[in-house]
């Protein structure tokens, strides 16, 4: 679960080294996110449990799933911004909580930033990508072979 | 090696050097070196409370706090020294409640105090309520609260530096009077360093010894395993005497069989004693004050109902404490540690049964002998210049033959307070004493010889042994024949410790080879320790000798004080033995003269 | 907290003792095996398991079977300890996977069939055998001012406090600074930089003390990236504090507070 | 330093344990969320892609991976409760015990009827065939 020690010389109050803490920079920042996941938390509930229970268990369940589905969904505004702010929210949580671990466990700061580098550029391009899915989505592409929703023109 | 310069050294970090270091590391360059981390001192194990007659919740006044110290230490008290304790006791307590100290308090938020054993309104009338506490963890708190003011003023500590010898240096001096002695002098210490095993010697204008009791020479006790009598061992070994070292208290209430403290606390809230029969025996002993009487006449009562069969037990070998009269969530409120204890130990409910207790070796009286500015005496009245000693280490007397439960906790507060600004303003005037050549050589050769002897005897055994004896023969109850028998026991085991093998021959963390070295201090304490009880044919306070039942003011209303001495060569004899020289020295009586001590 | 000013009733004089009381009979004996986790720089840099095997009485320790093993058959093995009745915090290890004090785990509460075993705890760095380097433990406890700071005058007497006002931080004085919590703790045995539970107990002790006027700096100092905001509510800390101490709950009540000033 | 394995793992309760669940379902449910809005965002690219991959989903095999998944996500978010609960409810870390069971209890009450219902489509569905 972890590694066996930190490095330390031997110390005595009088003489020791003072062990090093690097010094925080005062700002709630911490504390923000921890507020933030526990609201987010809050928030996602409902969210997730909404998401999950429409696309599995309303209807055929999974099955029903297809670009059909999915069309027919965005199609709405009132699913558009649920799933924006799922999409959001869910992502800005998860990277918080990567984030905590990658603190927790990546001891050296050269390799911390890099998983940090690799974990905020993964998730920056996730959101911008789910974001301009979302709006910029067409449910009846030109030129499509397959089903598409009911209320698409005939081609 | 390696030598630091520091003006003032203080070897303890208890609640006695600690007390010192706040005020000695305000004033002056100050070095606490300490065996033990400070938080792990066994003033953290104190339990009931430390007294001043606040009067916070009941009419008391100093007088009769001193009156009380001087008729529970049976007379043997230094009346001066008393007075001051008394009298300092009130800001003692007042100190560490701003300090910080979390103490119960009164409903109208004044500090809390509760009844202890021999702590009586106008001069014995009735009990009185003069300790204050904080639930049974006072020591706990006062440890804490200490060691809170020394990180708050930056204290320097070097912890685990076992120190294991004073430098002192002598000079030939005038006495007014024209004779010419030799005047010892301060220099520094040489400590060992538990981590490397390396020596560090420190130079120093004064010397606070702080380092505590020496429970260790008994089996059965409430101290710490590391409560070896270092301090009084060093002092002695360099020629410095040690008062009164036949008294030691006995603790009514040990967890039998362990020695586990259950505090007088205890009593003080409403539990009792009781024999197998189930009767409340201390009515029969203390009729006015009962199971409120000073720990000697508690603890020798029990000792009495045991010997006559009135014992509880498979081996009617205990007494009980009765607490199941007392409501619950009182006793959560104010002995909640101690409850734990006998749970956790012995696997008894004090809720709804009796808890088996059996007197246990408690507080050293005797020690380092002092004056009432802390400064240790070389003989009954000559100082030494820059050495300082408080707390159970030392000898003020304020505790005489027996001291009262509360006294200790106040006594370390008081003269630790008094002993850091005396010994930081003796700094201010003073030069450093130019280092003994070799200063660590007489350390050197001892850590080699324990360390390289080989002749195969364990030190946990003839530890085992001392204990065993002292137990046996120099408890409650003594006599001149089993004063004689540890006598020849210890003389058996310095043999033997001469033939010790230590198997741990590292350097670091070896506490192998330091529990051979305080094995050496707890020989030649006990040594002590009996020479002065042989010789002291009374009983008085702590000090209960079965051939001599009555107190006899007439021969020995004196300290006696011990020296290491290689001239002695007498053998066993009442009055000396080989290598230690008995003298004594008048106790100081101020306003009250002896009387008859009855409860 | 408060005095319930009652005079007791005066117990009785005599009582009738029920018949097995102080009894018990024989006290047991069984053989148990510690398997302890040695090391010794000076000698390997390797770090072993060894067994040790003896004969125990009913109401020994796991301290009581460290000191049979160091005294009777190897004078090397190392560990602290002093009070041997758990009020000195000397001897907190870890036996049979958890952080205990050696002194307060009785041996006939383990299971003695199998080895006990015993290692250091967890987090600090080993020094020998049972020993750790216990200065960065300290050094997080001095960096959140623990000691009592009054701004306004001295008062010539004793401050008042209300009972209740003193009952409000009790549970958090008890801390004997054993370390048994912070090294308990998964996230302090990450990197080690978290200021772990014991400091958080101790800065709870004076931030919630009536009398203390440095509460708002000590709430900056754990609002810190390696404050109360790293505890992820794992309750090791709080099962392992020998003092009973809720530590995960005055955790909480650190962060409320802090919570609660920010917003 | 000592050298590193001999060590054994530490006897943690009910609160490690739930935390260690926590964190790996956490980690989980993001790295699911990465993929899941890539073949989302196959949508944008073409229906038949996007079709193509979510048919990928429809095998048995996904749909016992989608089962685990909801799973970890009904603990996590269950158990997320339970924490912003110790955090934040006086009682909360007192009774974090009770709270977990409540937590495995109404994970199991949301489990079972999920659970039947979703593994009857997807299998009904792969057997019966399309
Ligand atoms: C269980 C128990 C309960 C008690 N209850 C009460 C009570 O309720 N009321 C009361 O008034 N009194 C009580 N006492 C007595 C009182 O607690 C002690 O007498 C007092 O605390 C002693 O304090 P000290 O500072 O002198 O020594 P300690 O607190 O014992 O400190 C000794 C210090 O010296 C250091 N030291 C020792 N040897 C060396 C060395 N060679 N080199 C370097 N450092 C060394 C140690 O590391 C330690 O820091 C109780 C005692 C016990 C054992
Ligand atoms: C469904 C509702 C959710 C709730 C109620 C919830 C709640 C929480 C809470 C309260 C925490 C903080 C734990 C702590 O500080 O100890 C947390 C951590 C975390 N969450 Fe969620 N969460 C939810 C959904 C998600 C989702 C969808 C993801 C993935 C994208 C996720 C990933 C994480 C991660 C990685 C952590 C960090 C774990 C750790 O630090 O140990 N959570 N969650
Ligand atoms: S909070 Fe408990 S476990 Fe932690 S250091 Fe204090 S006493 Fe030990
Ligand atoms: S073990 Fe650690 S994570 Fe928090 S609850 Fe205790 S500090
Ligand atoms: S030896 Fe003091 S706490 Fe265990």
């Amino acid at each position: 679960m972890s590694t066996e020690s930190i490095a330390a010389p031997r110390s005595n109050s009088a003489q020791s080294p003072k062990y090093k803490r690097s010094k925080g920079n005062n700002s709630s920042f911490e504390m923000a996110a921890w507020l933030f996941m526990r609201l987010s938390g809050v928030v996602l509930i409902v969210l997730i449990f909404g998401h999950l229970f429409v696309n599995l268990m309303l209807g055929d369940g999974i099955h029903a799933v297809d670009f059909g589905f999915v069309a027919g969904k965005w199609a709405s505004p009132f699913w558009q911004i649920w799933d924006l702010v799922m999409l959001w929210l869910a992502i800005l949580h998860g990277t918080n909580g990567v984030r905590t671990i990658i603190n927790d466990y990546a001891e050296r700061s050269g390799t911390r930033m890099t998983l940090k580098t690799v974990l905020y550029v993964a998730s920056g391009v996730i959101v911008v990508l789910g974001t301009l899915v979302i709006f910029t989505f067409d449910p009846c592409p030109p030129g499509a072979v397959i089903d598409l929703p009911s209320f698409c023109p005939v081609p | 090696m390696q030598v630091h310069k520091y003006d003032v050294v203080i070897v303890g970090a208890g609640g006695a050097g600690m007390r010192a270091a706040i005020e000695s590391g305000q004033r002056a360059r100050t070095a606490v070196l300490t065996k033990l981390y400070p938080t792990r001192s066994h003033t953290g194990a104190a339990q009931g409370g430390m007294c001043a007659a606040l009067a916070n919740v009941e009419e008391d006044n100093w007088e009769w706090h001193t009156f009380d110290t001087v008729k529970g230490g049976d007379y043997l008290v230094d009346q001066d020294a008393a007075e001051v304790m008394a009298k300092e006791a009130i800001d003692a307590v007042i100190d560490l409640e701003k300090m910080g100290l979390p103490f119960n308090r009164t409903p109208e938020g004044r500090i809390d105090q509760r009844r202890f054993g021999g702590h009586t309104r106008d001069h014995g009338k009735a009990p009185v309520r003069r300790a204050c506490y904080a639930a049974d963890r006072t020591g706990h708190m006062i440890l804490q609260t200490l060691y809170q003011n020394c990180v708050k003023h930056n204290v320097e500590f070097y912890n685990e530096y076992y120190v294991l010898d004073l430098l002192t240096v002598e000079e030939e001096a005038t006495r007014e009077d024209g004779t010419i002695y030799l005047q010892k002098k301060t220099a520094g210490v040489v400590s060992y360093d538990l981590a490397t095993g390396e020596l560090h010697v420190f130079q120093a204008k004064s010397v606070i010894l702080a380092t505590g009791g020496a429970g260790k020479v008994f089996k059965t006790t409430s101290n710490a395993h590391t409560l070896t009598g270092d301090g009084m061992g060093i002092a002695f070994r360099k020629g410095i005497p040690l008062e009164d070292m036949e008294f030691f208290q006995f603790h009514p209430t040990g967890l039998a069989g362990l020695g586990i403290l259950l505090s007088e606390a205890a009593r003080g809230e409403g539990a009792i004693l009781r024999n197998s029969e189930g009767e409340r025996f201390m009515e029969r002993y203390a009729p006015t004050i009962k199971d409120l009487a000073p720990r000697d006449i508690v603890a020798r009562s029990m000792a009495n109902e045991v010997r006559e069969g009135r014992g509880c037990g498979p081996n009617k070998d205990y007494v009980l404490l009765d607490l199941t009269h007392l409501e619950p969530a009182h006793i959560d409120a104010k002995l909640p540690d101690i409850t734990e204890f006998a749970r956790t130990y012995l696997g008894v409910e004090p809720y709804t049964e009796p808890v088996p207790v059996f007197p246990t070796a408690h507080y050293a009286m005797g020690g380092v002998p002092t004056n009432i500015a802390t400064e240790v005496l070389q003989d009954n009245d000559t100082v030494i210049p820059g050495l300082y000693a408080a707390g159970e280490v030392a000898c003020v007397s304020v505790h005489g033959s027996n001291r009262l439960g509360t006294n200790s906790l106040l006594d370390i507060n008081v003269f630790g307070k008094r002993a850091g600004v005396a010994a930081a303003e003796y700094a201010k005037t003073a030069d450093f004493v130019d280092l003994p050549e070799n200063p660590e050589a007489a350390t050197v050769a001892l850590l080699e010889h324990v360390r390289t002897s080989d002749g195969g005897e364990k030190v946990a055994l003839i530890r085992k042994d001392l204990q065993d004896t002292m137990d046996a023969n120099m408890q409650v109850f003594r006599t001149a024949e089993s004063i004689d028998k540890v006598l020849a026991d210890i003389a058996s085991f310095e043999e033997r410790y001469s033939r010790i093998t230590v198997q741990d021959k590292g350097k670091r963390f070896n506490l192998d080879l330091l529990e051979a070295v305080e094995l050496g201090f707890l020989l030649e304490l006990a040594k002590v320790m009996t020479v002065a009880a042989l010789h002291r044919q009374e009983s008085r306070g702590g000090h209960y000798r079965e051939d001599f039942p009555d107190r006899d003011d007439e021969n020995f209303m004196k300290h006696s004080m011990a020296y290491l001495d290689s001239n002695v060569t007498v053998e066993s004899s009442a009055e000396s033995i080989a290598g230690i020289r008995l003298e004594t020295k008048p106790v100081v009586v101020t306003r009250y003269q002896p009387m008859v001590r009855k409860y | 907290m408060s005095t319930v000013e009652t005079e007791l009733p005066e117990p009785a004089s005599k009582i009738e003792l029920p018949a097995h009381l102080g009894g018990g009979g024989e006290i047991p004996t069984f053989d148990v095996t510690l398997k302890v986790r040695r090391y010794d720089p000076e000698f390997s840099e390797e770090s072993k398991w060894e067994e040790f095997t003896m004969t125990m009485y009913g109401t020994d320790r796991v301290l009581d079977a460290l000191h049979k093993v160091k005294w009777e058959q190897d004078g090397s093995l190392s560990f602290r300890r002093s009070c041997a009745h758990g009020v000195c915090g000397s001897d907190a290890m870890r036996i049979n996977g958890r952080n205990r004090l050696a002194c307060k785990t009785l041996l006939k509460d383990l299971d003695t069939s199998k080895p006990i075993t015993v290692e250091p705890i967890k987090g600090l760095p080993v020094e020998k055998d049972l020993i750790v380097d216990m200065e960065p433990f300290f050094q997080s406890f001095r960096e959140v001012m623990p000691f009592l700071v009054n701004r306004g005058h001295e008062p010539s007497k004793e401050r008042l406090q209300s009972a209740e006002d003193r009952e409000r931080f009790d549970d958090t004085t008890k801390c004997i600074l054993c370390a048994a919590c912070t090294s308990s703790c998964p996230v302090f045995w990450t990197d080690g930089q978290y200021f772990g539970p014991a400091a958080i107990v101790n800065a709870h002790r004076f931030i919630f003390d009536s009398r203390d006027d440095a509460g708002d700096m000590r709430l900056e100092i754990l609002n810190d990236k390696e404050g109360v905001w790293r505890c992820r509510t794992t309750f090791n800390c709080s099962e392992a504090c020998p003092r009973g101490i809720q530590v995960t709950q005055a955790i909480a009540e650190v962060k409320q507070a802090i919570l609660s000033r920010q917003i | 330093m000592p050298t590193k394995p001999a060590g054994t793992l530490y006897r943690g309760r009910e609160g490690m344990w739930s935390w260690v669940g926590h964190r790996i379902t956490g980690v989980v449910i993001f790295i699911f969320l990465l993929v899941h809005v890539l073949d989302t965002s196959l949508v944008r690219v073409s229906p038949e892609a996007y079709t193509a991959v979510i048919g990928a989903y429809k095998n048995p095999i996904m749909g016992l991976g989608e089962a685990g998944l909801v799973a970890a996500i009904v603990f996590h978010a269950f158990n997320g409760l339970r924490i912003i609960a110790i955090d934040f409810w006086k009682k909360g870390p007192k009774y974090q015990r009770q709270l977990l069971w409540g937590v495995l209890a109404l994970w199991a009450v949301t489990m079972i009827p999920f659970l039947i219902r979703h593994l009857t489509i997807v299998f009904s569905n792969f057997f019966g065939g399309h």
